[in-house]
């Protein structure tokens, strides 16, 4: 790999970073508006959570006293990781072309780990609970993740994005590869809090869950974190299912990939969000039956796989 | 005069090891000081000596001239020299030892005080030094016999040191020890030793290694009976399932050095052996290398499943260290699979093998450290259980600090070790063909599981407000300091992983792997080897850093926590982490009733040795099993001495 | 299943029903309950209103020479019974119902009404209004009594009776 | 049956009729006639204590049973004397009869011996010791004092109501409330789990305490008290106001016109319209179903628009009189209610077909939150709550009254016993009552609006029963001289079901606990009404104690 690559690498890097870190409010705007619409709402502007999270970033950290010492750092490190996980995973921008499936999967994770033990070290008893379940959710998302990487691994060989992507070819149509598509689109959909999966922050039961040991500046960095992850965790899965080769090579390539992948991310968001409108609230069992199902079908892709299909 | 030579006269100087004991003599703070002091000297000295292996190029090989038994010239029979050796493999397995010794050792000093129970310290003294010794001297004997003498040594040793806390569960658990590791288990592998010291006519290592490889193929005995055996009886030392029922009492009930120093050195011992056997021994089988991903792989899930259950601070980290073992031996595994099984890239095997070492040493480093973290839990507040432990993350802050790094990484976060060590084991395994993308698939699944668990083990010890003050707290110097060099061994093996990956790319030779470990498998920029987890160590280490002094250190506001107005006593409030999972288990139940089957069967033997524990003490057991031992001995040598007759060539 | 999703977005979905209400104007109905007004014009001091508030918004008390109705929209719970005991119709209850304020005073109404004094004692009788209400109710011969306070009014007839007996001393 | 044929069938001694529907049964043992009369297995309704001493020196306590299926009201009536007042406790024979004596016991000290436990219900646990609120000689507008001596005081174990089954090694107390998202009033449930179930669950209420009894004793006169009863509950404020009336009415015998009593019988129905739709969108809020939520308030919207109309008012009608009502009904306006009811029924009912087809809703409903039918007789539990277990009670049916006397109401009843069958049995009474406005608007003959009457006659005791939204509502009346109430003792349907959610809760998980408290749709003004008024600031404390001693 030459210097000029590795530059280039670093400086998209750096650009899909700070496009993101403005664009997932952004996203998480649109979405808010979109599922007020369905509501028959006017709903706030899509800037609003632009708004909120300045108002939030304007107020001093506010943290549980009672909790660890690991609770006051966590929101800098989740953020940290977010930022890394933007650094490593193409989105706007085709950036690190040795970014691999597990580093981008670890990336992913490793956002909720962090902001997971923090909820763990809370003292109020909604957060702990809240972070339970964000665990069992993780594990259970975690078991139809590795099952669609794995899968797409063992069918073309490799473990680079690009390699593998698009997992879906025309040419040589594998039914693995059609499971793991669904797969991955279904954790990412559930990684990124949806209905009817969001329970980790359930409003009824638990008054917030896993946020409600953070205000103010923590509070705005654990939210926009995770509003990065979520954006990732939808690019990540575009990466793989979208054939972004056929778009050509060169500037007006990438001009091309930057309009084409902000459409198809926005898009991604309004269908999640009408979903998201449209679905009751699971209970932790219901939510991890369903995710073992979704399992199943993951295990399936792998042996399907590994056996050439 | 050459180094290979000088070291040679080196070999022994562990040994002095043995003075501790008469430190007894003096008074106590003689002792405790003297005592680590001493070991920590050897495990120095072992220490170095494996550098010294790695680094010169011959390999050291010393013969005791005068300790050889002269038989009689009948063709089947031999003769055994002591014959004491460091080669490459060797050498890497000595750093690992003197890594966990050493800080162990150091441990030692602060972990004195917790020791009440009368005669504790005595038996600790006794049995802690042979330990030491007994690993050293099997991994440096280069012949096959005394490796079997060596090791019945080390598990006597061992079984002492587990009951060295006089208490009910630690006996027990020392006898189920002995009657799993002791029992069948030295059966099976005299049983594999003799078959192969018959089928190679010798016991020095390098004789076995060249004679096998041409035997492999044509000799049933040589093929899968010796390997078999022996590979039952490691399986029990490691703790694979289905023998792997002692593993949790034993690292659970015994002195918290004690299960350190086995999760971390006397476990990797068999794994050492297993590495010699299948790596230099035999040639790559394919069966063998299915057999061993497959254990592998069904060890890593059991183990990990059941610590997700656990809330026994020890018992659950005793539970991750068989699912960490698990890892490894499926990587091994992997390796053999991929050299002996053409579809597969044969550079991955190598890989393999690599991650296989890689992941023996960090799992020998971060489970030493969560050990000695949990043992500083129980130091301050003499608890186990999680569910009373608690808010010591504010007393204790490095220990705390250390305890989440060790988590982050066996958790296999970026950019700490583990992280990297599964990430080779991954890529390995998941793009090819076959058995083995199966295995990664439930390997990465488990790592989550295993984070999961470990979120649930440091947030309940560190993380929550305590429930009740322990008082004035305050963590010894010397269990810090060696909690703190794991933890920087820990930080600097994820962010420079070259450093390990020329070591184990030097062990690897000699091995039937014949291209060395490659380069190529992290992006070469310009010639430099760039892996990511140092990038992003660059990048997260840093920047959180920076955020968390820009926007939250001298800023934070403390409030109290919230409870809907209801102002309550938060002990009283807070989940128990032995509740935690609870709905996770009960959907994903399934996985759970295998084990639990096995587990049950498992009771039984637990009942049995229960019923000899409450006649005999074991120690006085101890002499009658070996002449059981010795006797089946016999009985197998005549029965492979027929099967001999009996088979071609 | 999707389809279900999809017939119940088509069923709910529609234009925004989001009033912007402090910017736009709410109707309310014909009827409506709000905020009550006395109309200092008509008003008689009886009382009765004060007499029938629930909540007792209505207050009724003389003080030096006149006689004070106070209305407190603070207490007053929108029932009407005033308005509908009202005699003469001085009481009614807007439309209005925006009465939020930053002073206390705005939410209350007073109104003052001259006392009459009894032509005999001099005490307070009523307020003037009341009187000359009740006064053209009154055959002409008696409209004279309306002005005397009740003692003097009793005194008074107990003398006229008296003396239409005959028998005065 | 008319209730002297009642007595002469089941020869009550000393029972007499105080009109066609009320038996008043004087008992020297109170026990003793009460397991006489359980053979016509009675539903306990309320309590009534009475401070008779400026009258004859003596209490009076009045135990108020319903008998369905007779359409009868029974007062059963037990003396106590002063100094100090005891009588017998019925707890034993029904349980439902707990709270009602140990609130009588905290507002007139009067003694119920034999009660299982007898701890402090609804007077804060900074009361003062021997200060009886509702005796005559209390003063309405005093407040006690003497907090400093009070903490001393070891404070009495009051949870409510404590429901624990199975055993559990390790506990973490949850609180649910007093302020919690889930809960749209200050209650508290503190909810004991074993990682997402709840194995006990123990409950404390009347934290909205308003002292409407003492203010209307004292203070108001007979019709303002029809304005202050409306402000019991902000939901179903008419049906209280309905019940108070009817009470003075047939405590005095005044003849309700017709026409006034369909007009009520119509507000009746719209805010049972009201308060069902309602409900369905907080249901569905709690099920993280916003959008049902939203959808559900939208048509809510048109009621509270016809109430609007019809009354002058969104929610408190304020339409009510001793005697009738205060506003007619015109043409336009009934024609505006029927174009309004056709759009809503047909709306909702296309709305209710979608979401029942929802299977996580279902899954997050059906078999949740189980109250048996034996469960919901022995606690009393009324309304929808009770006829989605089974049993199948309805005021407006078992003993109509406004405008039910003229038609007749069909009464749904399901035997799910589950949050489902709530849910459901709330639909079809959606249903029925949108039928019954049209009915009612169809038949309502001409007529004048207000009886008339002169003076209400002294200590007489009137029964006012209304099928309020959540159950029966029965306000209990004791007029007094001078055109006020000697006595007034409303008594909320959720009073009743309250005491049923901690034996739902026990087993559930977690997730399920919010659906479940509000599956009975609660409603705790309602039930907290009725006490005098205490400073809330200082109720926190001595809570604590509480929770720590137990």
């Amino acid at each position: 790999m030459t210097l000029q690559t590795t530059l280039y690498m670093c400086v998209a890097g750096l650009i899909n970073a700070l496009a993101l870190l403005v664009y997932a409010p952004l996203l998480d705007g649109i979405g808010r508006k979109i599922k007020a619409r369905i509501q028959r709402r006017k709903g706030p502007s899509v800037m609003q959570t632009i708004y909120d999270l300045r108002k939030l970033y304007g107020i001093r950290a506010i943290v549980d006293g009672l909790a660890g010492n690991y609770a006051r750092y966590a929101p800098a490190l989740s953020m940290a990781l977010a930022v890394m996980a933007a650094l490593m995973i193409p989105s706007f921008l085709p950036s690190s072309t040795y970014c691999d499936l597990i580093i981008a999967a670890y990336l992913l994770i490793a956002v909720t780990v962090a902001q997971t033990y923090a909820s763990l070290s809370m003292s109020i008893p909604y957060s702990v609970i809240g972070g339970c379940r964000e665990a069992s959710i993780m594990m259970a998302s975690e078991l139809c993740f590795a099952g669609a990487i794995a899968s797409i691994a063992a069918a073309y060989g490799t473990l680079y994005v690009w390699r593998a992507s698009p997992i879906i070819r025309l040419e040589s149509l594998k039914p693995s590869m059609i499971i793991a598509a669904g797969v991955l689109s279904i954790v990412a959909y559930v990684e990124s809090m949806n209905l009817p999966f969001e329970i980790s922050e359930a409003e009824p039961e638990l008054a917030g869950g896993t946020m409600i040991g953070y205000g103010g500046r923590s509070l705005a960095l654990v939210m926009h974190s995770a509003m990065i992850r979520k954006a990732l965790f939808i690019s990540f899965v575009l990466d793989l299912l979208f054939p972004w080769r056929a778009l050509g090579a060169g500037l007006p390539g990438i001009a091309l990939r930057i309009i084409v992948f902000t459409v198809l991310l926005t898009g991604a968001y309004v269908v999640m969000s009408m979903l998201n409108a449209v679905y009751g609230r699971y209970t932790p069992g219901q939510a991890l039956r369903t995710l073992k199902r979704v399992g199943i079908a993951s295990i399936a892709a792998v042996i399907l796989a590994s056996i050439g299909y | 005069m050459e180094i290979a030579q000088l070291i040679t006269y080196f070999l022994i100087a562990p040994v002095p090891i043995l003075l501790i004991p008469v430190l007894l003599l003096w008074r106590k703070r003689v002792l405790y000081i003297g005592s680590s002091l001493l070991a920590c000297i050897s495990s120095m000295i072992i220490l170095v000596l494996g550098v010294f292996g790695i680094l010169v190029s011959k390999p050291i090989v010393y013969v005791f001239p005068w300790f050889n038994i002269q038989m009689s010239t009948h063709p089947y029979w031999f003769y055994f020299p002591v014959i004491l050796g460091i080669d490459k493999i060797s050498s890497y397995f000595l750093i690992i030892l003197g890594i966990v010794s050493l800080t162990s050792s150091i441990y030692m000093h602060g972990y004195y005080a917790s020791l009440k129970r009368k005669g504790e310290v005595t038996r600790l003294v006794l049995s802690y030094p042979l330990l030491i010794l007994f690993m050293y001297l099997v991994i440096i004997v280069q012949s096959l016999f005394w490796f079997l003498v060596f090791w019945e040594v080390m598990g006597f040793t061992t079984q002492l040191l587990i009951a060295s806390s006089m208490k009910r569960g630690g006996v027990v658990s020392a006898m189920k020890y002995y009657l799993l590791t002791k029992g069948p288990a030295e059966l099976m592998i005299a049983g594999g030793i003799v078959s192969i010291i018959i089928s190679s006519g010798d016991a020095s290592y390098a004789t076995v290694a060249h004679v096998l490889k041409s035997l492999v193929g044509h000799n049933l005995l040589a093929t899968i009976v010796a390997p078999g055996l022996f590979l039952a009886g490691l399986m029990a030392k490691i703790g694979l399932i289905p023998l792997h029922s002692w593993v949790p009492e034993a690292y659970g009930e015994s002195p918290t050095m004690a299960s350190s120093l086995l999760s971390g050195a006397a476990s990797k011992i068999g794994v050492y052996m297993l590495f010699r056997l299948f790596m230099y021994f035999l040639p790559p089988v394919f069966v063998w290398g299915i057999v061993l991903s497959v254990f592998g792989t069904a060890t890593l899930i059991y183990g990990t499943l059941n610590a997700l259950r656990q809330y026994d601070s020890k018992r659950l980290l005793a539970y991750h260290s068989m699912g960490q073992l698990g890892y490894v031996v499926l990587a091994i595994g992997a390796s053999i699979y991929l050299a002996s099984y053409q579809p597969c890239n044969a550079l991955l095997s190598t890989v393999a093998a690599a991650a296989a070492l890689y992941h023996a040493f960090n799992h020998s480093l971060f489970k030493t450290l969560l050990f000695m973290s949990a043992g500083a839990a129980e130091y301050a507040l003499n608890e186990r259980s999680l569910d009373l432990l608690g808010g010591l993350g504010r007393m204790m802050p490095l220990t705390s600090l250390v305890a989440l790094i060790a988590s982050f990484s066996i958790s296999g976060l970026p950019p700490f070790n583990g992280f990297v060590s599964k990430w080779m084991i991954y890529s390995s395994t998941m793009p090819c063909s076959g058995l083995l993308p199966v295995c990664g698939f439930a390997a990465m699944f488990i790592s989550s599981v295993t984070s999961a668990s470990f979120m649930k083990y440091y947030t309940s010890v560190f993380g929550r407000p305590a429930f009740r003050s322990p008082g004035e707290v305050r963590e010894p110097l010397s269990m810090v300091t060696a909690m703190m060099i794991l933890a920087c061994l820990c930080v600097l093996f994820g962010v420079a992983p070259f450093i390990p990956l020329m070591m184990i790319g030097h062990s690897l030779r000699g091995t039937w792997l014949h291209q060395p470990f490659p380069q190529g498998l992290v992006p070469v920029i310009n010639g430099v080897a760039l892996n990511p987890s140092i990038i992003i160590a660059a990048v997260v280490f840093p920047l959180s850093g920076l955020i968390y002094d820009v926007a939250i250190r001298d800023r934070t506001r403390t409030v109290p926590g919230w409870f809907c107005g209801a102002k309550k006593i938060v002990a009283r409030t807070m989940p128990q982490p032995r509740h935690y999972f609870d709905e996770y288990e009960s959907v994903f139940s399934e996985i759970y009733v295998i084990g639990d089957t096995i587990h049950s069967g498992l009771i039984k033997t637990g009942h049995f040795v229960k019923s000899i524990l409450q006649r005999k003490s074991f120690v006085f057991e101890a002499p009658l099993f070996m002449a059981l031992l010795a006797s089946l001995l016999i009985l197998i040598l005549l029965i492979i001495g027929l099967l001999q007759g009996v088979l071609p060539g | 299943m999707v389809a279900s999703r999809l017939a119940f977005i088509k069923e709910v979905v529609g234009k925004p029903v989001t009033e912007q209400y402090p910017y736009k104007a709410v109707a309310v109905p014909e009827g409506f309950r709000g905020k009550p007004v006395i109309d200092p014009a008509k008003c008689l001091g009886c009382g009765a209103c004060a007499n029938a508030c629930p909540p007792g918004a209505l207050s009724i008390h003389d003080e030096d020479g006149y006689r004070v109705l106070r209305l407190f929209l603070g207490r007053c719970i929108f029932c009407g019974r005033c308005q509908e005991v009202c005699p003469v119709g001085a009481l009614r209850l807007t439309r209005e119902f925006e009465l939020a304020s930053t002073s206390r005073d705005d939410l209350v109404q007073e109104v003052r009404l001259v006392l009459e004094k009894c032509s005999m004692c001099g005490k307070p009788v009523a307020t003037r209004r009341e009187i000359v209400f009740v006064e053209q109710m009154l055959p002409a011969d008696q409209r004279w009594l309306v002005h005397l306070c009740p003692e003097c009014r009793a005194l008074v007839s107990a003398k006229i009776i008296g003396y239409v007996r005959g028998c005065n001393r | 049956m008319r209730c002297d044929e009642f007595i002469s069938r089941y020869d009550l001694e000393n029972a007499v009729c105080l009109d066609e529907r009320l038996v008043l049964v004087k008992a020297e043992n109170t026990t003793e006639v009460s397991e006489k009369l359980l053979s016509l297995s009675p539903r306990y309704s309320t309590c009534v204590g009475i401070d008779y001493r400026p009258i004859n020196r003596s209490y009076l306590v009045h135990h108020v049973l319903a008998l369905d299926k007779y359409g009868l009201y029974l007062v059963l009536e037990a003396r106590a004397h002063d100094p100090d007042p005891v009588v017998e406790s019925i707890t034993n024979l029904f349980p439902a009869a707990n709270w009602h004596e140990r609130e009588v016991m905290d507002m007139l000290g009067i003694k119920f011996i034999g009660h299982p436990e007898p701890y402090r219900l609804i007077l804060p646990d900074d009361w003062p010791e021997k200060v009886y609120p509702l005796r005559k000689d209390y003063p309405y507008d005093r407040k006690p004092v003497e907090l400093a001596e009070i903490l001393e005081r070891p404070t009495p174990r009051n949870y409510t109501v404590s429901i624990r089954r199975g055993s559990s090694v390790s506990e973490a107390e949850i609180p649910l409330g007093p302020y919690h998202p889930a809960l749209h009033e200050p209650e508290y449930y503190e909810l004991v789990i074993e990682g997402e179930r709840i194995v006990e669950a123990r409950y404390r209420g009347f934290f909205v305490h308003r002292g409407m009894e003492k203010l209307a004793e004292s203070r108001l006169t007979v019709n303002q008290v029809a304005f202050l009863a409306e402000r019991i509950c902000g939901i179903c404020g008419y049906t209280h106001a309905t019940a108070y009336c009817q009470a003075v009415e047939e405590a005095a015998d005044i003849e309700v016109p017709a026409r006034a009593e369909y007009i009520r019988g119509i507000l009746l129905e719209i805010e049972r319209l009201h308060s069902h739709l309602l409900w369905f969108g907080v249901a569905f809020h709690l099920l993280g179903f916003d959008t049902g939520f939203m959808a559900t308030w939208r048509l809510r919207e048109k009621i509270m628009d016809l109430a609007e109309l019809l009354t002058g008012n969104r929610k408190t009608y304020g339409l009510n009189l001793v005697g009738g009502v205060r506003r007619d009904i015109d043409e336009s306006k009934a024609h505006a209610v029927l174009e309004a009811l056709d759009f809503i029924e047909e709306k909702f009912k296309k709305l209710v077909r979608l979401v029942m087809g929802m299977h996580e809703i279902i899954a997050r409903t059906k078999n949740i939150g189980i109250l048996t039918r034996e469960d919901a007789k022995k606690l009393g539990a009324v309304g929808p709550h009770a006829r989605a277990s089974g049993l199948d009670i309805d005021v407006r049916r078992d003993c109509p009254y406004a405008a039910y006397k003229y038609v007749d109401v069909s009464v749904p009843v399901m035997d799910g016993c589950d949050v489902l069958s709530r849910i459901l049995v709330r639909f079809e009474e959606i249903i029925e009552s949108v039928r019954l406005i049209r009915v009612f608007l169809r038949e309502m003959p001409k007529g004048g609006l207000m009886a008339e009457y002169d003076d209400i006659p002294g200590l007489r005791i009137g029964i006012g029963v209304t099928e309020a939204p959540r159950g029966e509502d029965i306000h209990y009346v004791v007029t007094g001289r001078e055109n006020k109430i000697y006595r007034w003792r409303p008594r909320a349907p959720s009073y009743m079901n309250l005491a049923t959610v901690p034996h739902m809760l026990v087993g559930e998980k977690l997730a399920n606990a919010p659906i479940i408290i509000a599956s009975i749709d609660p409603c705790f003004s309602c039930t907290d009404h009725v006490v005098v008024i205490d400073r809330s600031s200082r109720k926190k404390i001595p809570l604590e104690k509480a929770l720590r001693e137990t």
